[in-house]
C-alpha cells in the first residue's frame, strides 16, 4: 500500500488532489482511498487530504500516520503546522516553490532523506502559465507521477479530463506533463551529479 | 471560577492561533508622489503643506513651503499653477485651489512677519549671482541656507527682475514683492544694483568667487520691421511694463493696438486701458486655440473689454491708421495670408511677440553654449564652463516664474556640489499616486472656492489688485480638500476595516502598522485606503 | 434616523476616523482601546464580512452599555470560525447553544439577569440569516412577541455559508448557491419575495428595527447605540459579504456591501415602534449590473450571452426599493458649516 | 403538613418552595396544572422573585431555561411526550453543557396514533441525553423528589428529570405531606453556579470541540452521573433526617430478602404490584419487589445486590423497544447478568391501557410456575390484531390500523386534550 498525504490550504484544491490521484489510480485497475481531514478551517487556513493506492482492497480506514509521499501545495506551511510528521526516510517530497530546499532552509532536515525522493517543482508557476490561475493541485500531480513512479502520466491525464471536462482539463493537463518533465529532468540531472 | 473541561474556553485563547501563517498577500504602507508635486516646477511638497494647513497650522504650512519656494505669497498670485491642472481631484469634482492657499498662506506670514530660516553655517564660499529676478533670488535663498556667502548683482535700480518689471501691480502688488525679497536680503546678501557684467568671466575673477549662477532672463523685447510713417508710436510690451514699474508710463492715446498672443501681449493690453485707452484691441495671427497665453488671463483681459482680433497681422501703421491682414490657417495650422485687408484705427501699436536674452556678458567665456538665443544647461543647471550655471529666462524652457524659481534651487544645489567637491544627493522620486489608486467614496463632496474678484469697473482703471486672497475660512476649506494622494492622512480606514485586528494604530503622526502574525493578507484595507497608500505585495512562494 | 451632517474634514462622515475630529466624532472602531470583542486568531476566510460586522456591532454595544454587555450565538460560521476548542477570540461572555434557538436562549438570559437584578447588563443575540430567517425564525417571532429585552443581530450572507454556501430563505433571486445551481432557463435561485425579516420584525411592531451594512460604520454604529438605548426586543440586520459564497475578492467586501446599499438593491433604513423613521439615502446611484458582475454566485448572468431579462428584473427589484422607500436623497446632502471650524 | 391534594398542584408548591427563578411554560397534557398553578403564584406575588415565561414551544421552554441557567438563575419547566420530543435537540444541549435544570415529565405515550395517556416510551426516547432520570411511585415521592433534583442537580452541575406517570398521578388527588419553607431551605441552599455569564468574568460556553477532545468530554459526563449513584442515597438520608421520612434512593426494595422472584419497575405501577405480590405471598410463592427511583445514572450494583438471592425476574415496562422488547429489561439484564437467574419482561400499561392487579397476579402466578413468555404484553387483545394483520395481508388499501381498530371496538372517536 502506498500512502499519500497532501497539504495546502482551503480554497487551493487539496482535496480535489487526493481525489484526482485515486481517480487516477483507479484508471488503472487499482485500488485506491481518498478522504480529507475535517475541520472547522475556513478558505485559507491550513487543510491536509489523503490518498492510498494498493492492489489488494483498501479496507482500513484509520488516519494515513506514516505517508510514503508527501505533496506539498503551499510553501508558505512549511514554517507551521507538523508537516514532515510521521515521515520515513524513504519518503518522497514534492514541493511547489521556485526554491530549493537549502533556500527553504530545510538543507539539513533533507539530507535525512533519498537525495533522488526529494523535489521541489514551481506548479504555481506552471498553472500560471497553461491555465492563467494559480492552481497547483492538477499540475503537482505530473510532478508527483514522475518523482514516485507509483502512477503514469497517462492515467493522471484520464482523471484529471473526467475531473475538468474540456478546455480546463486539457490545460491542466498540460500543465501537469510539464511539471512531469520538470521533475523527470531534476531526477537525471541528480543521477549525473552523483555519478560525477 | 473551576471551567468546564473543553466546552468553557477563557478570553484571549485565540491568539495562541497565528491566522498570518494564511497570507498569500501582505499589505504594506507606501508614499507615492502626488500629482501636484509632481508637477510642481519650483518642486513645492504641495500635499505636504496643504496637510499642515489642514489642523489651521498655518506657520508649519509656510515653514513646510518656504523649504523649496521663498516666494509663497508671489507665487500665490502669477503662478500658473500646473499643480492645478494635474490635481486628481479634477476627476472628482474640480481641483483643489492650492494656488490660493499658497497666496494665503504667503500673504498670512507676512502679516505675522515670520521670517525664512537662518542661513546656514559660512561655508566660507562665494558665489556671484547675476541678475535678480526669480532664478537669481531663488537660487540666493538656497545658497544662504547652504551656509555659502552669496553676492547679487542686477543692472536694474530694484530688485525683482520680471517678477517687478514684467508683471504689472494689479497681478502682482508691489508691498508682497518688496515684503518677500526682503526676507531673502535679511539673511545677509551682498546686493549690488544698476550694475550691468559685461564679461562673466573678468567678474568673477576679479571678485575671486567659488562659483557663478547667470539669471539673466530675456529683457529684449521682439521687434519685427513694420512700415510706419511715425515708429515712435510703435513700442514693444517689455518696456511699456518697464517703465509702468517705473512710474513712466509712456502717452499711448486712446485707441492702442497689441500685438502679439502672449501673456505679455494681454498684460500690455490690460495696462494699456488702465493708463486711459478706451480702445484697447489684441491683434493675433493664430485663433484662441492656438493662442500661448493662459486662459484665465485671457478672461479677465475679456472682462475688462479688451476685444480681440484673431487671425489678423499688422501689415503697416501709417498716420493714425492700422491695415491689417486677414490669416487664414493651413493644415499644418501655420497662418497664412489671404490678401484681404482692412484698417483699423490706432493712436500706437504695442508690439508683444516675445523677449530676446542679452548674453554679451559670455562673449568672453567660449565654453559656455548658446543655442537659439539661449544658453546650453546640463540637468545640474552648469553651463559648458565648469563653475558657471545658468537657469530662468535665459536657459530653454517655459519662460515662467515658477520654472525659473525652481532652475535656482536646482542651481544652488549643485553649486554646493561643484564647490563641496561633493555630488549633490539626488532623493529619489516615489511612484507616482494616480487617481485609480484612490478610494474617492470617502471624501466629501465639496465645490471649489473661488476667489472673489474685483468688480470690473473699478479694476480697468486703477492698478489694484484683481484678484483677492481667500478668507482663512475658505483656505482652510480648500486645503481639506486635498485627497492626500498616495499619502497616509491617518482616517483609521486601515484600523477599522480589518476583519482580523491586525492593523495596529500607533498614535497621532505616528500612522499604523501591520500586525503580521494575524494579517491574513485579505487586501480590505488597500481598497479601503482613501489616498491609496496601501500595497499588496505576494508573498514568495 | 438622523442622516450625519458632512462634517468636511476631508473623510470626516465616512471614514472610520480623522486626525482632525475629536474622539466623540470619530467610530468607536477608531478608538485604539476598542474592545475588539471578537479578537485576532479567528478562522473566519480572508475578507469575511461577518467576522468585520460582528466587531463592529458588539465594540458598538460594549460602548454603548459600559462594558456590561452578554451575548447569545447561533451555530453557523461566526460561531465555528470564532469558538473551535481550545480557542476563542470572544472576549465577552458569550454562549452558544444550538442553531435554532439563540432568541429563546437570550430570553432566558435577559429573564435571569432580571431576577438577579443585574438591570445594567444587556443581552445581545447573534445569528447568520439561516439561524434567524429559517431555523430560528419561531424563537426569534416568540422572542419580538413578549418584547423580550434582546437585542437580535441577523448577520445576513444571503446563503448557508458554514455548511458549504446552500440556499436560505434570505437568498436573493438568480443567485447561484450548492442548492440552487446556474443550471437551466431560470438559473440560480428562484425569483420570489425572500422572507423580508426587518419588515416581519416591523409586523411584530417592536420597538427598534434597522438595517445596516459592513460599508457604513457611521451609520451601523449609531444604530446599535440607538438600539441599546431602549428596552424590549430590538432588532438589527445587517448585511456582510461572504467572499466565499458569493465569489467576490476578500478585498472587495465593504465595496460589495457599498454596491449593495448604492443600487439599492439593499435598503439601509430604520423603523421605530414599526414604522420607519428613516433611510440612507444613496449617494451615487448605481446601475445593478456593477453590483452583480463583481461576485462569482452571478457569473452565470453574464459571459457570452447575458441575460439581460434577469438582470432587469433585479433591476426592478432595486427601483423598487428606491420608491418604496424613497432613497433618493432629494437634495445632496451639504456640509456642515461646523465643519470648517477655524 | 399533610394536605389531600391532585398531584400536579403538590408538585407546584414544592416546586415553588425550592424558589425558582426562571420558569417556563409551554401546555401539554398531562403536565399543564402543574405550570398553571406556578403560573397563579408567581403572578399573586407568593413566588417572588421568578420570572415565569409563556414560551411559544417546547423547543423554547428549554432554550429558554438553558439561557436562564447559564446566567446563573434556578431554572424549572415541565412538559411530556411530543412535547419532549420537540426539545430533544435542547435537551441534549442543556445536559452537554452542564446546566442544573430541573424538569418534570408527566410521561405519556408518544404518537402516531396520537394518544394523551400514560406510559413511558417518551422518558425512554431521552434515556441518552445525560440527564438525571427520576421516576416518583406516588405524588407523595413526585412533590419529594424535585426538592432532592434540585440540590443534585446544582451540586453536580447536571439537569435532572424527574418523571410522574401522567394522568395517573399528575391528576390523582391524593394525601401528600408538603414540606414547608423553612425545610426547603435547610435542605435545599441557594444555587451556586459552577459557571455564569458575567462581564466581570467572561468566558465562551459551548465550544465547539473535535475528536482531540470530545471522548473526554462524554467521559467526564459519565463520570459525572456514577458520583451521582453516590450522592443519591447520601442525599435521600439527608432528606429523610430533614423532612422525616423516606424519599427518593436508587432503588426501593419490597420483600426482596428471600424472595426466589423479583418484579422490576418503574413509577406508579409499583404500588399495584405490590399489592398483587402481596397477593401471591399469601398464596405461597415466594416474590418481592424492587422499584427503580434512579433510571439514569442506573444503579448497577444496588440492582444486582437486591437481585442476587432471586431464582427468576419479570420486569414490568410501560415501554419498549419496538422490533427487541423491555428497554429497562436490557439494563436489569446487564446488572444481574451473572446471578444466574432467568428474566422476562412484560409490557403494559401502553397509552393509558389500564393495569390490573389481577392481571399482574396471573402474569406473577405463571412466572412462578415458569410458564411466564419472556415477553408478554399484558391484557394484548390478540383477536383484534389478528383481524388487523388478515386485513392488511388480503386488502392493500387496508386504512390505518388504529382507526380500524377503533371501528372494530365500536369506538366512534376519541377525545383529545
Amino acid at each position: 500500500m502506498f500512502q499519500v498525504r497532501i497539504h495546502g490550504r482551503g480554497g487551493q484544491g487539496v482535496v480535489a488532489a487526493a481525489e484526482i490521484l485515486s481517480m487516477a489510480a483507479f484508471a488503472e485497475g487499482r485500488h485506491a482511498q481518498a478522504f480529507p481531514s475535517f475541520g472547522s478551517e475556513r478558505m485559507g487556513a491550513p487543510v491536509v487530504s489523503f490518498c492510498r493506492i494498493d492492489d489488494r482492497p483498501i479496507r482500513t480506514h484509520e488516519p494515513v500516520m506514516e505517508p510514503d509521499a508527501l505533496v506539498i501545495q503551499d510553501v508558505t506551511l512549511i514554517h507551521q503546522v507538523e508537516l514532515f510528521a510521521g515521515l520515513s526516510a524513504d519518503a518522497y517530497v514534492l514541493i511547489n516553490t521556485s526554491r530549493s530546499f537549502d533556500e527553504l532552509g530545510l538543507g539539513e532536515f533533507a539530507r535525512r532523506f533519498h537525495r533522488d525522493r526529494l523535489l521541489t517543482c514551481p506548479a504555481t508557476e506552471l498553472a500560471l502559465e497553461h491555465l492563467g490561475r494559480p492552481l497547483p493541485n492538477a499540475v503537482l500531480l505530473g510532478g508527483f507521477a514522475a518523482l514516485t513512479g507509483q502512477i503514469t502520466l497517462d492515467a493522471i491525464g484520464t482523471a484529471v479530463r473526467e475531473r475538468f471536462p474540456g478546455a480546463v482539463g486539457d490545460r491542466n493537463m498540460a500543465a501537469a506533463a510539464a511539471a512531469f518533465r520538470f521533475v523527470t529532468l531534476e531526477e537525471e540531472e541528480m543521477v549525473h551529479a552523483s555519478t560525477d | 471560577m473551576e471551567r468546564p473541561f473543553a466546552i468553557t474556553l477563557d478570553v484571549g485563547s485565540s491568539h495562541a492561533n497565528r491566522t498570518g501563517s494564511w497570507r498569500v498577500e501582505r499589505p504594506v504602507y507606501v508614499d507615492r508622489l502626488p500629482p501636484c508635486n509632481d508637477a510642481c516646477p519650483a518642486g513645492e511638497d504641495i500635499q505636504g503643506w496643504l496637510y499642515q494647513s489642514e489642523p489651521g497650522d498655518y506657520e508649519a504650512a509656510w515653514r513646510q513651503l518656504v523649504e523649496d519656494n521663498p516666494f509663497p505669497a508671489v507665487m500665490g498670485r502669477i503662478c500658473y499653477h500646473p499643480c492645478e491642472t494635474s490635481c486628481n481631484r479634477v476627476q472628482l469634482d474640480e481641483a483643489v485651489g492650492i494656488n490660493a492657499v499658497e497666496r494665503f498662506l504667503g500673504d498670512h506670514a507676512i502679516e505675522r512677519g515670520w521670517s525664512l530660516p537662518a542661513a546656514g553655517p559660512d561655508s566660507g564660499k562665494r558665489v556671484l549671482v547675476v541678475g535678480a529676478g526669480p532664478a537669481g533670488l531663488s537660487a540666493t535663498y538656497h545658497l544662504k541656507r547652504l551656509g555659502h556667502s552669496v553676492s547679487l548683482v542686477d543692472s536694474a535700480p530694484k530688485l525683482g527682475g520680471m517678477m517687478r518689471y514684467g508683471i504689472p501691480a494689479y497681478r502682482l502688488p508691489r508691498a508682497v514683492l518688496d515684503a518677500e525679497i526682503a526676507r531673502i536680503v535679511a539673511l545677509g546678501v551682498d546686493v549690488v544694483l544698476d550694475h550691468t557684467v559685461d564679461d562673466i568671466r573678468r567678474e568673477r575673477d576679479e571678485g575671486g568667487f567659488d562659483a557663478v549662477f547667470l539669471a539673466v532672463g530675456a529683457q529684449l523685447g521682439r521687434r519685427v520691421d513694420i512700415p510706419a510713417g511715425d515708429s515712435s508710436r510703435i513700442l514693444d510690451a517689455v518696456s511699456l511694463l518697464h517703465r509702468v514699474a517705473d512710474d513712466d508710463p509712456p502717452m499711448l492715446g486712446r485707441r492702442v493696438v497689441v500685438y502679439g498672443g502672449g501673456d505679455t501681449a494681454l498684460d500690455a493690453a490690460r495696462t494699456a486701458r488702465r493708463l486711459g485707452a478706451t480702445d484697447a484691441v489684441i491683434v493675433y495671427r493664430r485663433n484662441r486655440d492656438r493662442m500661448p497665453a493662459h486662459g484665465e488671463e485671457l478672461e479677465e483681459a475679456l472682462d475688462e473689454g479688451i476685444t480681440m482680433r484673431w487671425l489678423t497681422t499688422v501689415n503697416s501703421f501709417e498716420d493714425d491708421r492700422l491695415v491689417l491682414e486677414k490669416m487664414r490657417l493651413d493644415d499644418e495650422g501655420f497662418p497664412q495670408p489671404t490678401g484681404e485687408f482692412e484698417d483699423l484705427g490706432a493712436d500706437s501699436l504695442i508690439l508683444a511677440l516675445g523677449q530676446d536674452t542679452d548674453l554679451s556678458l559670455i562673449d568672453e567665456a567660449p565654453n559656455v553654449v548658446v543655442d537659439d538665443g539661449v544658453v546650453e544647461v546640463l540637468p545640474t543647471m552648469m553651463t559648458g564652463e565648469s563653475g558657471i550655471f545658468a537657469g530662468g529666462d535665459a536657459v530653454p524652457s517655459p519662460r515662467t516664474a515658477t520654472v525659473a524659481i525652481g532652475h535656482g534651487k536646482r542651481a544652488a544645489r549643485s553649486i554646493d556640489g561643484y564647490i563641496s567637491g561633493e555630488e549633490p544627493d539626488q532623493p529619489g522620486r516615489h511612484e507616482l499616486a494616480s487617481f485609480d489608486r484612490l478610494n474617492t467614496w470617502y471624501f466629501s463632496d465639496a465645490p471649489r472656492t473661488k476667489r472673489p474678484e474685483l468688480e470690473r469697473a473699478r479694476r480697468q482703471s486703477t492698478f489694484d489688485e484683481v484678484v483677492e486672497g481667500l478668507t482663512e475660512e475658505n483656505a482652510l476649506f480648500e486645503a481639506r480638500r486635498c485627497l492626500s494622494c498616495g499619502n497616509c492622512f491617518e482616517c483609521d480606514n486601515c484600523f477599522g476595516v480589518c476583519p482580523d485586528n491586525a492593523v495596529i494604530k500607533l498614535g497621532p503622526s505616528e500612522r499604523y502598522k501591520f500586525d503580521y502574525d494575524f494579517c491574513k493578507g485579505c487586501g480590505i484595507c488597500a481598497t479601503e485606503c482613501p489616498c491609496g497608500a496601501i500595497d499588496m505585495i505576494p508573498e514568495r512562494i | 434616523m438622523t442622516t450625519q451632517p458632512i462634517h468636511f474634514y476631508q473623510v470626516g462622515s465616512f471614514a472610520v476616523g480623522n486626525r482632525l475630529l475629536d474622539d466623540d466624532g470619530r467610530t468607536v472602531q477608531s478608538d485604539p482601546n476598542r474592545t475588539n470583542s471578537l479578537d485576532s486568531g479567528h478562522r473566519a476566510c480572508q475578507g469575511c464580512g461577518e467576522a468585520l460586522g460582528a466587531r463592529y456591532a458588539i465594540d458598538a454595544a460594549m460602548r454603548a452599555s459600559q462594558g456590561r454587555l452578554v451575548a447569545v450565538n447561533a451555530t453557523g460560521c461566526l460561531e465555528v470560525f470564532s469558538t473551535p476548542y481550545p480557542e476563542t477570540s470572544w472576549r465577552i461572555p458569550w454562549l452558544h447553544s444550538l442553531f435554532g434557538n439563540a432568541p429563546a436562549v437570550a430570553t432566558g438570559v435577559a429573564a435571569a439577569l432580571k431576577v438577579k437584578g443585574k438591570s445594567d447588563v444587556r443581552v445581545v443575540a447573534q445569528a447568520g440569516d439561516g439561524g434567524t430567517v429559517d431555523i430560528g425564525f419561531g424563537c426569534l417571532s416568540g422572542m419580538f412577541e413578549r418584547n423580550d429585552d434582546v437585542l437580535f443581530i441577523c448577520y445576513d450572507n444571503e446563503a448557508y455559508m458554514n455548511t458549504g454556501v446552500q440556499r436560505s430563505g434570505a437568498t436573493p433571486p438568480a443567485a447561484r448557491t450548492a442548492t440552487t445551481e446556474a443550471i437551466g432557463s431560470e438559473a440560480g435561485n428562484a425569483f420570489g419575495q425572500g422572507k423580508d425579516l426587518p419588515r416581519i420584525a416591523m409586523a411584530h411592531d417592536i420597538p427598534y428595527v434597522a438595517t445596516a451594512t459592513v460599508a457604513d460604520l457611521h451609520d451601523l454604529e449609531d444604530k446599535v447605540e440607538r438600539a441599546m438605548q431602549v428596552h424590549g426586543a430590538r432588532y438589527l440586520h445587517i448585511l456582510v459579504p461572504c467572499p466565499l459564497g458569493w465569489g467576490s475578492a476578500s478585498s472587495d467586501t465593504i465595496r460589495v456591501a457599498r454596491l449593495a446599499k448604492e443600487t439599492g438593491l439593499f435598503p439601509v433604513f430604520e423603523a421605530v415602534d414599526g414604522k420607519v423613521t428613516g433611510v440612507s439615502p444613496i449617494r451615487h446611484r448605481t446601475p445593478v449590473e456593477e453590483y452583480l458582475s463583481i461576485q462569482g454566485r452571478y457569473a452565470h448572468l453574464f459571459g457570452e450571452h447575458p441575460r439581460t431579462d434577469i438582470i432587469a428584473r433585479i433591476q426592478a427589484m432595486a427601483d423598487r426599493n428606491i420608491t418604496t422607500y424613497g432613497l433618493l436623497a432629494e437634495e445632496p446632502a451639504d456640509i456642515d458649516p461646523k465643519g470648517v471650524d477655524v | 403538613m399533610l394536605r389531600q391534594i391532585e398531584g400536579s398542584r403538590a408538585v407546584a408548591e414544592t416546586v415553588a418552595l425550592c424558589r425558582p427563578e426562571v420558569v417556563c411554560a409551554y401546555p401539554i397534557s398531562p403536565q399543564t396544572h402543574i405550570i398553571e398553578a406556578i403560573g397563579v403564584m408567581v403572578a399573586s406575588g407568593a413566588l417572588a422573585p421568578c420570572e415565569f415565561i409563556n414560551v411559544e414551544s417546547e423547543f423554547a421552554a428549554m432554550s429558554v431555561s438553558i439561557g436562564a441557567s447559564a446566567a446563573g438563575a434556578r431554572a424549572y419547566t415541565a412538559t411530556a411526550s411530543q412535547g419532549l420530543l420537540f426539545m430533544i435537540e435542547a435537551v441534549y444541549n442543556a445536559a452537554g453543557l452542564g446546566l442544573p435544570i430541573v424538569m418534570t415529565l408527566a410521561n405519556r405515550a408518544i404518537g402516531a396514533p396520537i394518544n394523551i395517556w400514560n406510559d413511558h416510551s417518551d422518558a425512554m426516547a431521552v434515556r441518552d441525553a445525560g440527564w438525571i432520570q427520576l421516576f416518583a411511585e406516588t405524588n407523595q415521592e413526585a412533590a419529594d423528589l424535585h426538592v432532592l433534583a434540585f440540590r443534585l442537580a446544582e451540586e453536580l452541575s447536571l439537569p435532572v428529570m424527574v418523571c410522574m406517570d401522567g394522568f395517573i398521578l399528575t391528576h390523582a388527588v391524593e394525601r401528600v405531606d408538603l414540606p414547608d419553607q423553612a425545610q426547603v431551605d435547610a435542605y435545599l441552599p441557594p444555587y451556586e453556579p459552577r459557571q455564569v455569564l458575567e462581564p466581570d468574568d467572561p468566558v465562551s460556553i459551548g465550544a465547539m470541540v473535535g475528536p482531540e477532545a470530545f471522548e473526554e468530554v462524554r467521559y467526564l459526563a459519565h463520570l459525572r452521573q456514577l458520583d451521582a449513584l453516590e450522592r443519591i442515597p447520601a442525599l435521600a438520608t439527608a432528606f429523610e433526617e430533614a423532612f422525616g421520612r423516606p424519599s427518593g434512593g436508587l432503588v426501593s426494595p419490597y420483600r426482596t430478602e428471600d424472595a426466589d422472584i423479583v418484579i422490576v419497575a418503574l413509577g406508579s405501577v409499583l404500588g399495584t404490584i405490590k399489592d398483587a405480590v402481596d397477593a401471591r405471598r399469601d398464596a405461597g410463592d415466594r416474590v418481592g419487589v424492587l422499584g427503580i427511583t434512579a433510571f439514569r445514572p442506573f444503579p448497577n450494583d444496588a440492582v444486582r445486590e437486591a437481585l442476587s438471592g432471586a431464582r427468576s425476574v419479570v420486569v414490568v415496562e410501560k415501554a419498549f423497544s419496538i422490533g427487541f422488547g423491555g428497554v429497562l429489561s436490557t439494563d436489569v439484564a446487564m446488572a444481574s447478568h451473572d446471578t444466574g437467574c432467568t428474566l422476562r419482561t412484560i409490557v403494559c400499561g401502553l397509552g393509558g391501557r389500564p393495569i390490573t392487579s389481577r392481571s399482574l397476579e396471573q402474569a406473577f402466578a405463571a412466572a412462578a410456575l415458569d410458564e411466564l413468555d419472556s415477553l408478554t404484553f399484558l391484557d394484548l387483545d390478540h383477536e383484534i390484531v389478528e383481524r388487523e394483520r388478515t386485513r392488511m395481508t388480503t386488502t392493500r388499501r387496508s386504512g390505518p390500523s388504529a382507526e380500524n381498530i377503533l371501528r372494530d371496538l365500536g369506538t366512534v372517536a376519541s377525545r383529545i386534550d
